[in-house]
């Protein structure tokens, strides 16, 4: 036979840099952990566990998101909140709704989504700065956002005494954002001629 | 026609901005006024007191926005000027900022809608592992428990309006009224420019518009414009002497400012909706 | 090259018997269902859901689990109870509950605690008066604390069919308590905002 020469080969699939005989492989162990928690994990917690580089952790990591990808899989690895898990694709989302008992999210209202990038960009920030800026009165959505676990009270503002708020890890979640820095810039959705606007009364 | 609802006056104001195609500076007081009672007529029924308070706070700053217009353009010449003109750009950083909120808003929730296509896997602990999660640190005592209970039973703090963000009234419209009436029964008739070239600041013109028209109230002025947007000039037909009354429905306001539970908010009424349907779901 | 007839094979998948275009293929809405539910799902309301035929849900499965197996995964396949559930593999178990014994999941959050406070006070309880009192959806919390075992279930509700809930013995344990009437009772704590409250339409 022509391809005896190629033992090894018939997985497919790339062996993992040292893997300890006996011992799962370190992609094994992370999808195996991966499956078992309910919350995402941070890289360096895994790599305590599994007793490796967090380097090694985060490449091994992207390697199995992308070949999740690449097979056409149904489920995906994703780095979001400060950790990875598993998720289903958006692509199955019809599907898995029908067994999702959590069913779907309660859209925000528009109050509550200006009320949120207020808070999401502003943070730590009181309610009396929100009202500021969306020129109304947000107490009431304020509370709904943090009965809804997306805001969170953040200490007070030592001269006022305000009570400061922030968003949570589980913001981030409903984001899909790996942390506050993904957030998207504001500077684009100002105007290119605030500056001209001083220019104005000429 | 179709109207859509706004989040507050800064919403209204920059929807009927957007709407025009205006500079906020060519933005027309009575255009916007008459939009507004259409808006109003249009909801019926549902004709609301917070709307119209809200209403209240997009004319102040018309109001504002106008008597900043009113200048000569070009070159700033004394303080009052230079106050109105930081006044004015006040408005359009505070306009810009909100529209920029107001745009990333709708980023959120693109991403919030793209992202509830993934679900998390949310499952218990395969029994073989489940017994082995450490020991539970509950962190609450008994008391800590009750406390924790009675903040979730108890009912949501009623709504209430903030003030905060309106103009902090300094001048007040008895005073300015007073000064109109010596004015007024010296002169005869007066435009309202030359009425308030001595006012201190945006507020106190404010103030004395508002004078002029509890002034109007009480017949004691009537009022001439020859052309729009032209002179406002104001007639004295009250009595040559003895005291007028001026109402003083706005320096009250200064007082109520920090008592709770005056109105309703429209936001808290959504709000209540939304929560009916988180559980529901 | 020996193998070039072979071509197809280099991926070790077999291709699904006939995807529709745009639709995810059988075996990715399998396994993003799979990913999802708590507990096993039988071939046959997999069959219902994805409208194909039992003998082809069933192979399908097979098919997924002798993949992941042969690739070494962390996860498996396997059919117990009449239904189908994603497990950790075997070999991987000791790392898992090496994971598991060092997390930092012991604590409760403050929507457990909440959660929990609801039901000691107001038991039985379903989970939709929960999620009503607490106006914010209750369910992954609620699982949270019967699987740390402070909730039961305790039944259902007669007219709605709705599962109710108690506190165990353990919680009365944990806290230190003979029987529930040594709870607290509600009335002595004020809550903080208590000035607003007075101020309610009456």
């Amino acid at each position: 036979m022509p391809d005896l020469d190629e033992t090894g080969d018939e997985t497919g699939f790339d062996e993992p840099s040292g893997p300890e005989p006996g011992e799962p492989q370190l992609r094994a162990a992370l999808e195996a952990i991966l499956l078992v928690v309910d919350e995402p994990v941070a890289e360096v917690t895994l790599a305590q566990v599994l007793e490796r580089p967090t380097h090694e952790i985060a490449s091994t990591l992207r390697e199995l998101a992308g070949e999740y990808t690449a097979a056409g899989r149904g489920f995906d690895l994703r780095e979001v909140a400060g950790g990875w898990r598993f998720y289903t694709r958006a692509e199955c989302a019809a599907l898995v709704e029908r067994f999702v008992r959590d069913g779907q999210q309660a859209r925000l209202t528009q109050a509550a989504l200006e009320t949120l990038s207020v808070v999401a960009y502003r943070q730590p920030v009181s309610r009396a700065k929100v009202a500021a800026i969306r020129g109304v009165n947000s107490d009431g959505v304020m509370r709904t956002l943090t009965a809804r676990g997306l805001v969170e009270e953040a200490g007070t503002e030592p001269e006022s005494q305000a009570v400061l708020y922030r968003t949570t890890s589980y913001f981030l979640e409903r984001l899909g954002l790996r942390d506050l820095d993904e957030l998207p810039a504001l500077a684009p959705f100002l105007p290119d001629d605030v500056e001209n606007l001083e220019e104005q009364p000429k | 026609m179709h109207l859509e609802v706004f989040q507050g006056p800064f919403d209204l104001l920059l929807g009927l901005i957007s709407k025009h195609k205006l500079d906020i500076t060519e933005v027309s007081l009575h255009q916007v006024t008459d939009e507004f009672i259409a808006y109003i007529r249009s909801r019926g029924p549902e004709w609301d007191l917070d709307q119209t308070s809200h209403f209240l706070l997009v004319a102040a700053t018309l109001l504002d926005l106008k008597a900043a217009r009113l200048l000569p353009t070009g070159e700033v010449e004394d303080e009052e000027d230079l106050a109105l003109l930081e006044a004015r750009d006040l408005l359009f950083a505070r306009l810009l900022q909100y529209r920029a909120y107001k745009e990333v808003a709708k980023v959120f929730s693109g991403r919030m809608a793209e992202e509830a296509l993934r679900y998390p896997r949310l499952v218990p602990m395969e029994a073989a592992f489940a017994n082995l999660l450490p020991e539970l640190i509950l962190g609450i005592g008994p008391e800590q428990l009750a406390r924790i209970a009675m903040k979730v039973f108890a009912p949501k703090a009623p709504p209430t309006v903030s003030v905060t963000h309106m103009y902090q009234p300094l001048a007040s419209v008895r005073e300015q009224a007073a000064i109109l009436v010596e004015r007024l029964r010296r002169a005869g008739r007066a435009t309202f420019r030359s009425l308030t070239s001595d006012c201190a600041g945006t507020y106190e013109v404010v103030a004395r518009f508002l004078a002029v028209l509890e002034l109007f109230r009480e017949a004691a002025v009537s009022f001439e414009q020859l052309e729009p947007l032209g002179d406002l000039y104001v007639t004295w037909t009250g009595a040559t002497d003895g005291d007028i009354a001026v109402g003083d429905d706005y320096d009250e306001t200064a007082e109520r400012r920090n008592r709770p539970g005056a109105g309703t908010s429209g936001d808290d009424a959504e709000d209540g909706a939304e929560d009916g349907d988180a559980g529901d779901a």
